[in-house]
């Protein structure tokens, strides 16, 4: 036990010295320019390459690297957002269009030729109100302004979900199922495998086709998926099924991409031998 | 009651923005605004219910020593740091610095290389000043007039300079420079390319007319680049804890994906049975577009450019129709007020 | 479950193949990226048809016959797209053809012009000349309402574009001289992340028909291969696979090739980590159809 | 008709240009030029309409483009005109949307309620030719949308599926629900996660409260806080949005309470981490190693963290039962999780678990409004044979 602490002990030790080296040399590598900003500029690239490494690190198990850097990134982030929400929304927009007197006092910068908007009052009240879950006994009364938000978004996805999502959707699938039909003869006289030949069109718009209809089926809830239904929810099912291999399949590419870009940075902009 | 007004508020929310959809009036799009605007601030109101639930349990893993506790310390201090970072202190910001900063070295760098254009285009024969005729010198002079009028913008709306700095000399003498510029730049047109002696005299004056912009430039009041405590969203530690912690760890995290990926296909890609076989041929096919294996990668490119067209159109179609489905239906029960699970009870 | 049957001591060979920590898929994966991106490895690409098509197409053309280039993509793509543009236009430029470049993308003139600078200097190092502004090659620059913009080439290039991007008369340029519509270009190469390629098939192949070639980004791409299939268009690059083959067929290795190196690497180790999973999947299962049989 | 040609303004302007200017004959000006509201809009926008210039496609065959000007003075000198858009050339008549913006400090404001009018040029290469005025249109909102009828009938079809089904349902018809298999592994896992003396990981997912996925999701959770509460088993749901982080508080204590153990509510378990999506990630993988939940559940809308969550989850053997309407993370989680429920799936989850009357005949009506939908594709591919138009007039909305 003792052992593995003192392990950890020197193999932390040696990390730190590592980020030391590398911060020096990184500060050293451009100094005539100006010292100092060199300095801070090579601590800090030192500090993001660490953080990534920390991250890293979670490859292996959990440690207290990745801890360390989980727990920071929490509290930044969350304070990060937190911040912007205040200071540009509140303070930026909504205190100076309902009170331009406060605003003006505080000689907040803001265009008050827009005039007073009253309305931001009633989100004002509104967010008041969801602060009160904090008042045990008056939390239920922060169920109204979750009532209208909810309210407002249902009523706001109803329709225009089923234009987008649905009947424009639907509009997509109306397609012909023989493409340039000229009878059945010239079908046969031109019979090719070709891409742009008949005979391909027409099987792509068919496997369209089935595959939409077999794959709605496949949704269906309240009937059996027995006899010639659950064929055609199988087939749903299997459309579905290779759709989702090939698009992870299509994915790893991406993500081989963002795994390039911070190796990059750990070599390129962090140790410069890329 | 408490259960009551909140379904009713869900009830008359709902149904105003379903017939708002159908009302293309100027008024009905105003109502539309306000209400998506309403629920942005909402959020933000909520969010310090978040920020408060976060306090809460790092302290208490903190005040009764969980192992974790150092480590809720540092989520505690990273967002204290962050926020009073955050905070308006009046006071020049780090990127207002950098602007000023950088918008003098952009108009020394107009001034010059409109003068080193014009010196260029006496001395270089004809056949290599294509891009430098007299009628593009002319160009390239009032563009930079121009381009210096936009920096100066950035002098005049800075905390640093103090009016009598910029109303005094300085910004006078640059703002000089731009219409000597101007009206040396109408002269250009009256030149023939191939008089060399008119090209020089304006040159000249070009010359002149840019050392004195520059010296203005080089006489206003220098800026430090650092002022750690003031400039709020613009400070300068709320900039590098967002550039050089944030940042990085986000994008660490989102690159350890490719190495998720790799070992979701090891584990998951077996053949177990007929329908795990088709995923993992689909997404075999695909890998295999990028291998060098000549006519094998053309077909499984083939293969992929299919599946992408057509199998996939229909899937997809088919999961976007359903979902819109239970997108509408599950809004009609929440505006009905029948799905309520969302809202608790007493 | 597999967690537990790891740390069991006795495993067969086919268990050992089927539930491998997952950190050796890691190791593996992390030490092959890092080693084919520090040794700049690059492999070459299997060519398809219509990254060839383009090719050939520059290839067959004569010195002196007009290629337009239309650079139509913005920052936010130069990753997957200027190593096409670098790749066509030093094959072009090197061949002595005369390359009309212009951008209709509103961010693009910057690097449409970098792009072309970067090629002379190239060909002066490599090729033994320098390509003469006006002579061999022409910048248009810049200008709003794409589909305007085409249709107006064809009618008379100076509609859009009276002058290059220089502020030179298009006429007081020589190789332009020659030069009214589309009648005396020999083929559009577009590259772009937009659906600038839409105006370049409809106006310019649809209603001029001048032959179009479209070099895209990986997300846009396959939406284009009908067009391909039905000849619209005479040739398509896809995303970095794209620009690798071109560079593949150029024999002028470069940044594309070298991400694709990168990529071909990494999908070799997950696709045979996918195989071993298998082989072990098998090798259990029929060891266990065996001991079924004996009990 | 005025069909004065004016060339005063080619299209070359720079008198220092070496070239000869070419003398060119404007194109016949475009004929016909009418102005009309735009309907269905919020009173900001003209439609104007005009015949080809006899120089498009014939005559000299020299127009380019043909450019649109308005004017709130049918007597303004031509240069005062604004230049409101551009449309090439090609056809034989044109139409031209001319849309303003509603906002008075705009540049592209559109007097509203006042007469415009409209002027149309041909353009050639180097000059053009103006129309006459168009008569005096004004532009005025409208109080229904008509091009959204056919949305309309959707949803009254779709509300009267929902009101008869419901009714079904309450007069006692038990409706035939198909088994789920992700739905059913719910209570199993509980009840493993309880054996192990493990807890439970609910992720609600990156929506918002008012996301649907994530309302569907809620309605799983109060399930699961219920059954959790009665087997004593913990349960920890991290949240990314602060109101969702209030709602699933209400929805856990209501589960709690629903079990008859309202005290057993631990204010800790339902907490905030971020509204950082990655930051987000890092927390609640290390929560998962560190507490090694026995079951992870994954409902509501994801994102690229899909993987990274799902992953993490498989290291500590946990069981894993995800769901989400968001169909490029659908693979990720039908690879590396056990169950999966895809899109619609997620929606009827809550039903499923319910089993009210009320949500059973939604669901029904779901179906049926399916079967509607399969009859109309299969009328359409008909309509599209016989009769395009018709199809491209009821299901084009704007």
């Amino acid at each position: 036990m003792a052992d593995s602490r003192n392990l950890s002990r020197i193999i932390t030790a040696g990390i730190f010295l590592l980020l030391v080296v590398s911060w020096i040399i990184k500060a050293m590598s451009g100094m005539e320019a100006s010292a100092w900003l060199n300095i801070r500029n090579g601590a800090l690239t030192t500090i993001a390459a660490f953080l990534t490494l920390c991250i890293y690190s979670f490859l292996y198990g959990d440690n207290p690297f990745y801890r360390f850097a989980e727990h920071l990134f929490v509290g930044v982030s969350a304070a990060y957002w937190m911040t912007l929400g205040f200071w540009s929304t509140i303070v930026g927009n909504v205190v100076p269009r309902s009170f331009p007197a406060l605003a003006k006092f505080f000689k907040i910068s803001f265009n008050y030729e827009l005039g007073t908007a009253w309305h931001f009052i009633v989100p004002l009240i509104l967010g008041i109100l969801l602060l009160m879950r904090l008042a045990p006994k008056m939390s239920w009364i922060s169920r109204w302004p979750l009532a209208f938000i909810i309210g407002t978004t249902a009523g706001l996805n109803l329709p225009r979900y089923l234009q987008s999502d649905f009947i424009q959707q639907i509009n997509n699938t109306f397609i012909t199922l023989l493409p340039g039909w000229q009878g059945v003869g010239p079908f046969f006289s031109h019979l090719s495998l070709s891409a742009s030949g008949q005979l391909v069109m027409i099987s792509t718009n068919v496997v369209v086709f089935v595959g939409v209809v077999c794959g709605l089926i496949y949704f269906f809830f309240s009937k059996e998926h027995r006899g010639w239904f659950g064929v055609a929810s199988r087939i749903g099912i299997w459309v579905l099924m290779l759709t989702f291999g090939a698009s992870f399949g299509y994915t790893v590419m991406g993500r081989i991409s963002l795994l390039v870009g911070r190796i990059t940075f750990l070599f390129h902009d962090w140790l410069g031998i890329l | 009651m408490r259960r009551q007004i909140p379904l009713l508020l869900v009830f008359v929310s709902g149904v105003f923005m379903v017939i708002q959809y159908f009302v293309p009036s100027a008024f009905a799009e105003r109502a539309y605004e306000f209400l998506i605007d309403w629920t942005i601030i909402i959020g933000i109101f909520a969010l310090a219910l978040g920020i408060w639930s976060l306090v809460r349990v790092s302290y208490n893993k903190i005040r009764t020593g969980h192992p974790d506790a150092m480590y809720s310390a540092i989520t505690l201090a990273g967002l204290g740091l962050m926020i009073f970072f955050g905070f308006e202190f009046p006071g020049v910001s780090y990127k207002e610095a950098m602007r000023v900063t950088q918008a003098k070295d952009y108009i020394q760098s107009e001034f010059s290389g409109a003068r080193d254009a014009a010196a260029r285009r006496v001395f270089l024969p004809e056949s290599e000043t294509l891009s430098l005729r007299p009628d593009s010198i002319k160009t390239i002079l009032t563009m930079a007039a121009d381009s210096v009028a936009h920096w100066v913008d950035i002098f005049k709306t800075s905390h640093w300079f103090s009016g009598a700095d910029l109303e005094g000399t300085n910004l006078a003498a640059i703002m000089t420079t731009t219409e000597q510029f101007k009206s040396i730049s109408s002269q250009y047109t009256s030149v023939s390319p191939s008089d060399s002696m008119a090209l020089a005299g304006l040159a000249g004056r070009v010359s002149e007319v840019s050392q004195q912009g520059i010296a203005a430039v080089d006489s206003l009041k220098n800026l430090s680049d650092v002022y750690p405590l003031t400039g709020g969203l613009e400070n300068y530690w709320f900039i590098h804890f967002f550039d050089d912690v944030m940042i990085p760890i986000q994008a660490t995290m989102f690159s350890l994906l490719a190495f998720f990926i790799a070992s979701a296909a090891y584990r998951a890609f077996r053949a177990r049975s007929l329908l795990s076989t088709v995923l993992l041929l689909a997404a075999f096919i695909v890998m295999a577009r990028l291998l060098p294996m000549g006519p094998v990668t053309i077909g499984a490119n083939k293969l992929t450019q299919w599946i992408l067209l057509v199998p996939n159109l229909a899937a997809k179609r088919a999961i976007v129709i359903g979902v819109g489905l239970g997108i509408v239906a599950t809004s009609l029960k929440v505006v009905l007020g029948i799905e309520r699970s969302y809202m608790g009870r007493d | 479950m597999e967690q537990g049957r790891a740390q069991s001591k006795n495993k067969t060979f086919s268990e050992m193949l089927m539930s491998m920590d997952r950190r050796w898929v890691f190791l593996v994966l992390g030490i092959v990226t890092v080693g084919a991106l520090l040794s700049k490895f690059t492999i070459k690409q299997s060519v398809t048809p219509e990254v060839r098509d383009i090719y050939n197409f520059v290839e067959n053309l004569k010195p002196s016959d007009n290629l337009l280039v239309a650079i139509d993509y913005d920052p936010n793509a130069k990753a997957e797209l200027h190593p096409m543009a670098y790749a066509i236009l030093e094959q072009a430029m090197a061949r002595k053809i005369h390359v009309i470049t212009l951008t209709l993308s509103q961010n693009g003139a910057g690097l449409a012009d970098q792009a072309v600078r970067d090629v002379v200097d190239s060909v002066a190092t490599y090729d033994g000349f320098r390509p003469e502004y006006g002579k061999d090659y022409v910048f248009l620059g810049y200008r709003p309402y794409y589909a305007l913009v085409i249709l107006g080439m064809g009618q008379n290039f100076r509609i859009p574009f009276p002058k290059d991007y220089f502020g030179n008369v298009l006429d007081s340029l020589p190789m332009m001289k020659r030069v009214q519509n589309y009648d005396q270009i020999a083929g559009v190469i577009d590259i772009t992340g937009s659906n600038v390629a839409d105006a370049w098939i409809a106006n310019a192949n649809g209603r001029y028909g001048v032959k179009v070639a479209l070099g895209l980004t990986g997300v846009s791409g396959a939406d284009y291969y009908p067009y391909f299939q039905s000849r619209q268009i005479f040739g398509l690059m896809v995303g970095m696979k794209g620009a690798a083959e071109y560079e593949t067929l150029t024999h002028n290795p470069g940044p594309a090739m070298e991400a694709m190196g990168v990529q071909t690497f990494a999908h070799i180790v997950i696709i045979l980590f996918i195989l071993i999973g298998n082989v072990g999947y098998f090798l259990d299962r029929r060891a266990q159809n065996k001991r079924a049989r004996q009990l | 008709m005025l069909t004065a040609s004016v060339s005063a303004q080619p299209a070359n302007t720079s008198s220092a240009d070496t070239t000869a200017q070419m003398q060119a004959i404007p194109p016949a000006p475009p004929v016909n030029v009418s102005a009309k509201d735009r309907p269905n809009d919020n009173g900001t926008g003209i439609v104007v309409k005009w015949d080809a210039s006899p120089d498009d496609g014939a005559g000299r065959n020299n127009v380019v483009m043909y450019k649109v000007y308005r004017s709130l003075k049918p007597d303004a000198p031509f240069k005062d005109w604004v230049l409101r858009g551009q449309v090439p050339f090609g056809k034989r008549q044109y139409t031209y949307d001319d849309v303003g913006a509603r906002d008075k400090d705009s540049k592209d404001y559109f007097p509203k309620g006042v007469d415009v009018y409209y002027r149309v040029a041909a353009v050639a290469a180097d000059t053009f030719s103006v129309s006459g005025n168009s008569n005096a249109a004004v532009a005025s909102d409208e109080w229904y949308n008509t091009t959204r009828t056919t949305v309309l009938v959707f949803v009254l079809v779709f509300f009267g599926f929902t009101l008869y089904f419901i009714n079904v349902a309450k007069k006692g018809k038990t409706l035939y629900v198909r088994p789920l298999a992700g739905i059913e592994a719910v209570d199993e896992a509980i009840g493993r996660a309880t054996e192990m003396g493990k807890p439970i990981l609910y992720i609600l997912g990156l929506g918002s409260a008012s996301d649907i996925a994530t309302i569907a999701s809620f309605s799983v959770l109060g399930r699961v806080a219920k059954k959790v509460a009665e087997y004593q088993t913990p349960i920890l749901v991290p949240c990314y949005d602060p109101i969702v982080l209030t709602v699933a508080e209400e929805t856990v204590k209501t589960g709690y309470s629903d079990a008859g153990r309202p005290d057993d509510y631990k204010d800790d378990s339902v907490y905030f981490v971020t509204q950082s999506q990655f930051a987000y990630v890092a927390a609640v993988n290390g929560t998962m190693l560190r507490e090694r939940p026995a079951t992870n559940i994954y409902l509501g809308k994801f994102y690229a963290e899909s993987l990274l969550l799902a992953e993490t989850g498989a290291v500590t053997g946990s069981i894993q039962i995800s769901g989400t309407d968001e169909i490029a993370q659908l693979p990720f989680f039908v690879v590396a999780c056990d169950y999966t429920l895809i899109g619609e799936e997620l929606y009827a989850a809550s039903v499923y678990l319910n089993r009210e009357p009320i949500l059973m005949g939604t669901l029904k009506a779901q179906d049926y409004y399916k079967a509607f939908v399969i009859g109309v594709i299969a009328l359409g591919l008909i309509g599209r044979m016989f009769a395009p138009d018709l199809l491209q007039a009821i299901f084009n909305i704007h």
